[in-house]
């Protein structure tokens, strides 16, 4: 049953993608995308992911669809249609694709419970986890504590969007024009 | 065969997901469509590390008293962060472009690639002989 | 939107409830899934909803941009600072155990402040986002969608 | 005063004497009496430490170590002792000379010049007391750098094309070959040291030996071998005095130096003896020798024709290093200063000629000598010099360089060197025969610059201070002649 | 502050060297006002300096620091571990900041919209803080956190050039893609490599990769990583984001980007590939000889050849980075002592380059307002200060004697030589040389061309000259000694080739 699930869901992934990918509508794509998120969160549920799953459907379907769709209506709609077909990007992809193709053949089995990275370092969180920190989630114990340092870390990257955003958009379109006919100071 | 498809298919499709949202980004032209190949590049590698977190069998890493195989917390720890960069960088990302279309009135690659050949040529205007 | 009476009615029911399961996934995140950046999110999007709904002013009146303007770092502030203090009762950086006599109570008391300066900066980073964004065009109107 | 000390004083006067160039810039008199002082006392401490070495010391003094195993040493050796001699002394008379002729010519920026001029000084003081190779390379690169600006004095664009190809044969040479045989020695020898007898003894496969050699002969852009010479035509554009400098004081000089005290302390000329790893620089070298004198017939522009003659001069001394004999060495060496003192009073006179007249082709100068005797004399006396006449300094280097050929029994090099020393006289005499047996073709001279005499006929010299400094080395040459003894005394060391 | 705390507070170092900046960077932004956020940037900035110095110091007395952060033992938390390779970069890093700070305050007034300063010295404090985060971490995905904090506060100061010029939008946009799939690719790395060993610390990694060392997922995280990071430090060809980054940023940015940001992409290089990933194996071998190799020789000769064609200096020494990054990589890609040494070298003495060259650019785009040939026509008369730092700078670019140029230039021909690779000292000379036309072409426009007509121009203020000064001295004087560097290369060159350091 969730192995069907899972092959459904991937199925479903892909169709999106290559929909996102055709499309010239920019608000169908960006529509797409945010069905892209959820269906992830649906598949990452399904991984047991569940606090990701939340996140990802939180973030992914939610707030970057927001922002996106806020983009648009101070852009435009239609993405230009260039017919040109260029070789370039298309073999940088495959390249990357059979590169990563031939790196899963000595990969791990999908789910196998033998996977080296179960062995080192996860049985000592989750007996940590009971014993020392006695909370239920493994996740908040280790993102908060074990890894505190990097979710330290990931709150001064949002603090540090919010600033560039600030500093790019923080001000009224008019201001900005004025700003940028300034020459710098010849004499001060 | 069956067998090795069976350990693999997950991740062989998520790097086909991967790939169409690298091509997306290198490939398409436009600004707002290349921040969404982005995001579907990002996702999908989230998803190949939830993939490599995954124990059959397992539930999700919440302590319930009871003896339980869980699948693998670290991925998903790492990918909360990962998530959190990634809307960062598309909200940063999207501001670009937002300022981009006030400033060039458009946001498809080639048109402003020929006003910014227009700048540099006035650049040169003033240049001495 | 702002002719949309149902939405009207039904936001303003909905927004605080809103609010209330982004402060229940904050301070839950212990037990279930969720927590500080859940929650950031799910907040931003209860007050984003309410811009959309009754317009940027009105959301700026609201939720005053000065006050983002402080949660925002301060949000950060409060991690670094859990920090500091562990350095300051003697242990090393971000060492819980060091906040109170008892390890398990220190971890605890840890864990909850910086889930919640991740959801202070996280709510307060998203709402000033999309204010900025909204800034920048008229209101948003149903043509615009 | 303690030697080591004075070492430092050597490089470190020219430096404060252009700092306080660079101070009194305003003043024109302040400046120049600061040049005149400043190379007045560096003559002095060269002469100090003269005495020194004659009394057979050997002073030393380590600046810094740049990084472990590359120090920058300063040691006091015959050969650079000898170079030290010559360029603190020329520096007096170039300086007397400037000030003729920059004076004389109304030329521009005229404190830079005489600040570039000065580092170019404490550069060349830096070449002549190198302790090793890699200090040596340092002071080389920083002379070519200071001169830059000297070449390119005029700021016209043809001043800045031979400017540019001025800078970029010398470092592109010395950056591209140069540098490597450096590295490339370092790994081989551990070591960069100048030592007698050479470093590189059983260190390094002797088939590649001439392939290094090769990378110092054509990284040692300075002494002007073909086909990397190109630069000393091109930097003719520069004022006279500057292109004595180049020709006379420091920058060939340096180049052909670098060339002796690579082939004696570095290889060892028993080394290069025993191998043959430098028969091939002799055809180089002979070649740059003829080739450059037949190339000095065919100009016409004085300074040319000088330049080319300096190329062909260079490679007597690059030529008798690559015989690799003590004689050859010795008579390179004094080479050095016999065809500094001749050269640069021919650079001297064709600057005076300049001055008075403003002519610059030989086919003009007709009949000039009789206006500018003094100046015709000293150019004749510098050209016998260098032809290599006695009683003039010139006889001795040549006479030495030819001993050196017979030495090792080659024959033929000691016809190249006969067949040189005649086209020298075919290249220099007819300029002064001109000026003194050609009727002048316009009896009114044109008169350019501030002290050119009234349009008559007579004398109608430089300004004294363009006249005077080429008269005392024309002098010079003929004191060294009786005093060329001495000279071979004080080298005679290295060669043991 | 007592004798007794100060020694308290040396263990925690480590951790307050990235920590101190990171919380500056929220209270600065707290601050709003312009000159104030200023001030307090700048005491930071020092503040660091001071921290890295001391750092440096107890690693060259007592070797390896490690450091446990949330006092978790690794590899279960995050440490810190610091060595003589990651210790000079800091000490890069946190220099060049408290350098460019004191300059910044005229330059951004200048530069820069007013109500803009407070977020610019956020963003600025914020990349300082990634920077250090990134070089002094001993944990892979750590590397990626706050390789985004650097990597989205640079973006912010590239695009804080907007005012200018538009393109700085662009330019940012473009850097903000490729910089996303750098770092995209280098946590797909990181994560096979998690998924063959099960460990995220660097150290416990090396410990468990030498036993993969066939294992093709392990190659192709190598490759993952490689070429991740090979974007983030513009390695020829994917330094397509960099001139024009570089280019259009306000003066302040690209001197701090140009000097820092690239070199600690460099330095993570270093670190995976000689700590984790060990070259003596097979396949990393032939990576570095057959493709780091030539794309280091092609991108010296390539980018400088492009260098000489620019007419924007700022552009021109932006191409100058890309080829000065191959020499770096090349120094990598020996795979010996003498290589990595050279390498090092480099790093540290390009930062001091590249520092005085933009922070001189800077002073002319206060007083001219243009940084084109044009522009610096006839400066060096009317700005003769700025000029002759600039002329210096230049000469360490190409590498005369006497200036940090030199002493890299020496050391990685000694480095090809030593292995017999002739060609390529060739290669590196030839570029040397073509770096001399680029130099020049600007050294005549400022010395021997007349100023255009009725252009007035002072000479930069006190408070810009002197930062820029300091850094030009400190080219020449680590040229004429460069004994303390090299030692300190060499240290941390063995270090990383002996193993886990």
């Amino acid at each position: 049953m969730e192995l069907l699930i899972n092959v459904v869901l991937l199925g479903l992934l892909g169709i999106t993608a290559i929909a996102i990918l055709t499309t010239r509508h920019l608000f169908v794509a960006t529509m797409l995308a945010g069905g892209y998120s959820l269906t992830s969160a649906a598949l990452l549920v399904n991984l047991d992911a569940v606090d990701v799953a939340f996140t990802e459907a939180a973030v992914g379907a939610g707030i970057s669809t927001v922002l996106m769709l806020g983009t648009l209506t101070l852009t435009r709609r239609r993405e230009k249609v260039k017919k040109d077909f260029r070789w370039s990007p298309f073999l940088v992809v495959l390249a990357t694709g059979a590169l990563l193709v031939y790196g899963t053949v000595d990969m791990p089995a999908f789910g196998d419970p033998n996977a080296p990275a179960l062995q080192h370092i996860v049985p000592e969180y989750i007996a940590g986890t009971r014993d020392d920190i006695q909370i239920p989630n493994i996740v908040t114990a280790v993102l908060a504590s074990y890894r505190g340092y990097d979710t330290l870390g990931e709150t001064a990257v949002i603090f540090t969007a919010g600033v560039g955003v600030l500093l790019l958009l923080g001000r009224r379109r008019e201001e900005d024009e004025e700003a940028g006919t300034r020459r710098p100071e010849r004499d001060a | 065969m069956l067998e090795l498809f069976l350990a693999k298919y997950n991740y062989w499709i998520v790097i086909l997901l991967m790939m169409t949202g690298l091509y997306i980004v290198v490939a398409r032209g436009n600004l707002v469509k290349k921040i969404i190949g982005l995001n579907v590049f990002q996702t999908s590698v989230f998803i190949l590390y939830i993939s490599m977190g995954k124990v059959a069998g397992g539930t999700a890493p919440i302590l319930t008293g009871r003896d339980e195989i869980f699948s693998n917390p670290i991925p998903h720890v790492l990918i909360l962060t990962a998530i959190v960069v990634g809307i960062a960088t598309t909200a940063l990302g999207l501001a670009f472009v937002v300022r981009i279309r006030e400033a060039y009135d458009s946001i498809e690659d080639d048109e402003i690639d020929d006003a910014e050949k227009q700048d540099m040529a006035r650049d040169l205007e003033g240049r001495l002989p | 939107m702002r002719h949309h009476l149902v939405l009207r009615v039904v936001s303003k029911i909905l927004i605080p409830f809103i609010i209330l399961y982004g402060l229940y996934v904050q301070f839950h995140g212990d037990f279930s899934p969720g927590g500080g950046f859940q929650a950031g999110v799910i907040v931003a999007a209860a007050i984003i909803l309410y811009a959309l709904i009754f317009g940027i002013e009105r959301a700026r009146q609201v939720f005053k941009p000065e006050v983002l303007l402080v949660f925002a770092p301060l949000g950060v502030m409060i991690f670094a600072l859990v920090g500091y203090a562990a350095l300051a009762l003697g242990g090393n950086y971000l060492d819980y155990d060091w906040l109170v006599a008892n390890d398990t109570a220190g971890q605890h008391i840890g864990i909850i402040t910086v889930e919640f300066g991740v959801g202070l900066t996280v709510a307060a980073v998203m709402t000033l986002i999309f204010l900025a964004y909204a800034g920048r065009t008229r209101d948003i109107d149903d043509e615009d969608w | 005063m303690n030697p080591s000390f004075l070492l430092a004083v050597t490089l470190l006067l020219p430096l404060l004497g252009a700092v306080f160039m660079a101070l009194t810039g305003g003043r024109p008199n302040v400046r120049e009496a600061v040049t005149l002082v400043t190379a007045g006392l560096l003559a002095a401490a060269v002469y100090a430490l003269l005495q020194d070495v004659l009394a057979g010391g050997q002073p030393t003094a380590t600046l810094v170590e740049v990084a472990p195993g590359l120090p920058l040493v300063l040691q006091v050796e015959p050969l650079g002792m000898l170079f030290a001699c010559v360029a603190s002394g020329l520096w007096i008379i170039n300086s007397l000379y400037s000030i003729g002729y920059m004076r004389g010519n109304g030329e521009q920026n005229q404190t830079r010049f005489y600040i570039c001029f000065a580092i170019a000084i404490s550069s060349s003081m830096g070449i002549a007391f190198a302790g090793n190779m890699f200090t040596l390379f340092i002071f080389y690169e920083t002379l070519t750098l200071s001169t830059y600006p000297l070449v390119a004095h005029k700021g016209t664009d043809e001043a800045k094309r031979g400017a540019r190809v001025y800078l970029g044969l010398l470092m592109g040479t010395s950056i591209g070959f140069q540098m490597v045989a450096i590295i490339w020695t370092w790994i081989a020898a551990g070591t960069l040291d100048f030592t007698v007898g050479g470093i590189l003894r059983d260190k390094i496969d002797p088939t590649l030996l001439p392939i290094l050699l090769a990378l110092y002969m054509f990284g040692i852009g300075k002494a002007a071998l073909m086909p990397f010479h190109r630069w000393l035509p091109s930097a003719m554009v520069a004022p006279t005095p500057v292109s004595a400098l180049l020709h006379a004081v420091a920058v060939v000089k340096a180049g052909v130096f670098t060339v002796l005290k690579v082939i004696v302390y570095i290889f060892g000329i028993d080394l290069l003896a025993d191998t043959g790893a430098s028969q091939w620089l002799i055809g180089v070298a002979a070649f740059t020798m003829l080739a450059a004198s037949l190339v000095a017939m065919t100009k016409d522009n004085l300074k040319a024709r000088l330049a080319y003659s300096t190329i062909s001069q260079l490679s007597y001394i690059v030529l008798g290093a690559a015989l690799a004999t003590s004689f050859g060495i010795l008579g390179g060496a004094l080479h050095i200063a016999t065809h500094a003192l001749g050269k640069i009073t021919l650079f001297m006179c064709a600057g005076a000629i300049y001055v008075a007249t403003h002519k610059t082709e030989i086919s003009q100068m007709d009949g000039l000598g009789r206006k500018m005797p003094f100046t015709y004399a000293a150019f004749l006396v510098g050209s016998l010099s260098i032809i290599g006449l006695p009683p003039l300094a010139g006889v001795w280097s040549k006479w030495y360089l030819a001993m050196g050929a017979v030495e090792t029994g080659m024959w033929i090099v000691v016809a190249v060197y006969m067949i040189s020393s005649l086209l020298n006289v075919a290249y220099l005499i007819p300029v002064v025969a001109r000026g003194f047996f050609r009727p002048s073709p316009d009896l009114v001279p044109q008169s350019v610059g501030a002290a050119a005499a009234p349009a008559k006929d007579g004398v109608q010299e430089a300004p004294l201070l363009c006249v005077l400094p080429p008269c005392l080395t024309a002098a010079g040459c003929v004191v060294l002649f009786f005093y060329a003894d001495e000279v071979i005394a004080l080298l005679r060391p290295i060669v043991q | 502050m007592t004798g007794a705390t100060l020694s308290g507070i040396v263990p925690h170092l480590p951790a307050l060297q990235v920590v101190v900046p990171l919380l500056a960077a929220p209270v600065c932004f707290l601050l709003r006002r312009g000159v104030i956020c200023w001030g307090f940037a700048t005491l930071v900035s020092w503040a660091a300096f001071a921290t890295s110095l001391v750092l440096l110091q107890v690693v060259l007395a007592d070797g390896t620091i490690r450091y446990e952060m949330g006092g978790w033992a690794a590899p279960w938390g995050i440490e810190y571990v610091i060595d003589a390779t990651n210790a000079i970069v800091l000490v890069i890093v946190s220099g060049i900041g408290s350098a460019v700070m004191p300059y910044a305050r005229r330059s951004v007034m200048a530069e820069i919209p007013a109500n803009q300063h407070g977020l610019y010295y956020t963003a600025y404090l914020l990349c300082l803080a990634g920077l250090l985060g990134v070089t002094i971490t001993g944990d892979a995905f750590n590397v990626f956190v706050f390789l985004e904090i650097t990597s989205l506060s640079s973006y912010i100061l590239v695009s804080a050039g907007a005012g200018m010029d538009r393109r700085a939008l662009t330019a940012a946009y473009n850097y903000l893609v490729l910089g996303t799939v750098g770092a995209t690719f280098f946590v797909i790395g990181v994560g096979l490599l998690y998924m063959v060993t099960g460990t995220l610390n660097i150290i416990d990694l090396s410990e468990r990769v030498p036993a993969l060392q066939h294992n093709r997922t392990v190659h192709v995280a190598f490759a993952f990583i490689v070429v991740g990071m090979g974007l983030k430090l513009a390695l020829f060809p994917l330094h397509t984001w960099l001139p024009n980054a570089y280019t259009y940023a306000p003066s302040t940015g690209t001197a701090f980007l140009a000097a820092t940001s690239t070199k600690v992409s460099v330095y993570v290089l270093l670190r995976f590939l000689f700590v984790v990933f060990a070259p003596s194996y097979g396949f990393m071998a032939l990576t570095l000889d057959y493709v780091l190799l030539p794309l280091a020789l092609i991108g010296m000769v390539a980018a400088t050849v492009a260098a000489i064609y620019q007419y924007n200096i700022k552009r021109l020494l932006a191409y100058s980075s890309v080829a000065q990054i191959g020499y770096m990589v090349l120094g990598i890609a020996y795979g010996s002592v003498e290589g990595l040494t050279a390498a090092i070298l480099h790093l540290f003495n390009h930062a001091l380059m590249k520092g005085a060259l933009f922070l001189a650019l800077g002073c002319i785009m206060l007083r001219v307002g243009d940084v084109t040939m044009r522009g610096v026509q006839g400066l060096g008369r009317q700005m003769p200060w700025t000029m002759a730092a600039f002329v210096t700078g230049g000469l360490s670019l190409i590498g005369v004697p006497l200036t940090v140029g030199f002493i890299s230039k020496w050391y990685l021909i000694t480095a090809a030589l030593d292995d017999g690779r002739w060609p390529i000292a060739a290669v590196i000379l030839a570029s040397s040389l073509l770096a001399i036309i680029y130099v020049w072409k600007i050294v005549e426009a400022a010395y021997l061309k007349e100023p255009p007509e009725g252009r007035v121009v002072r000479e930069a203020p006190l408070s810009m000259l002197v930062p820029t000064w300091v850094l030009v001295l400190a080219n020449i004087g680590f040229g004429i000694n460069a004994e303390f560097t090299v030692g300190v290369a060499r240290t941390a060159a063995m270090g990383l080739l002996g193993g886990a350091p």
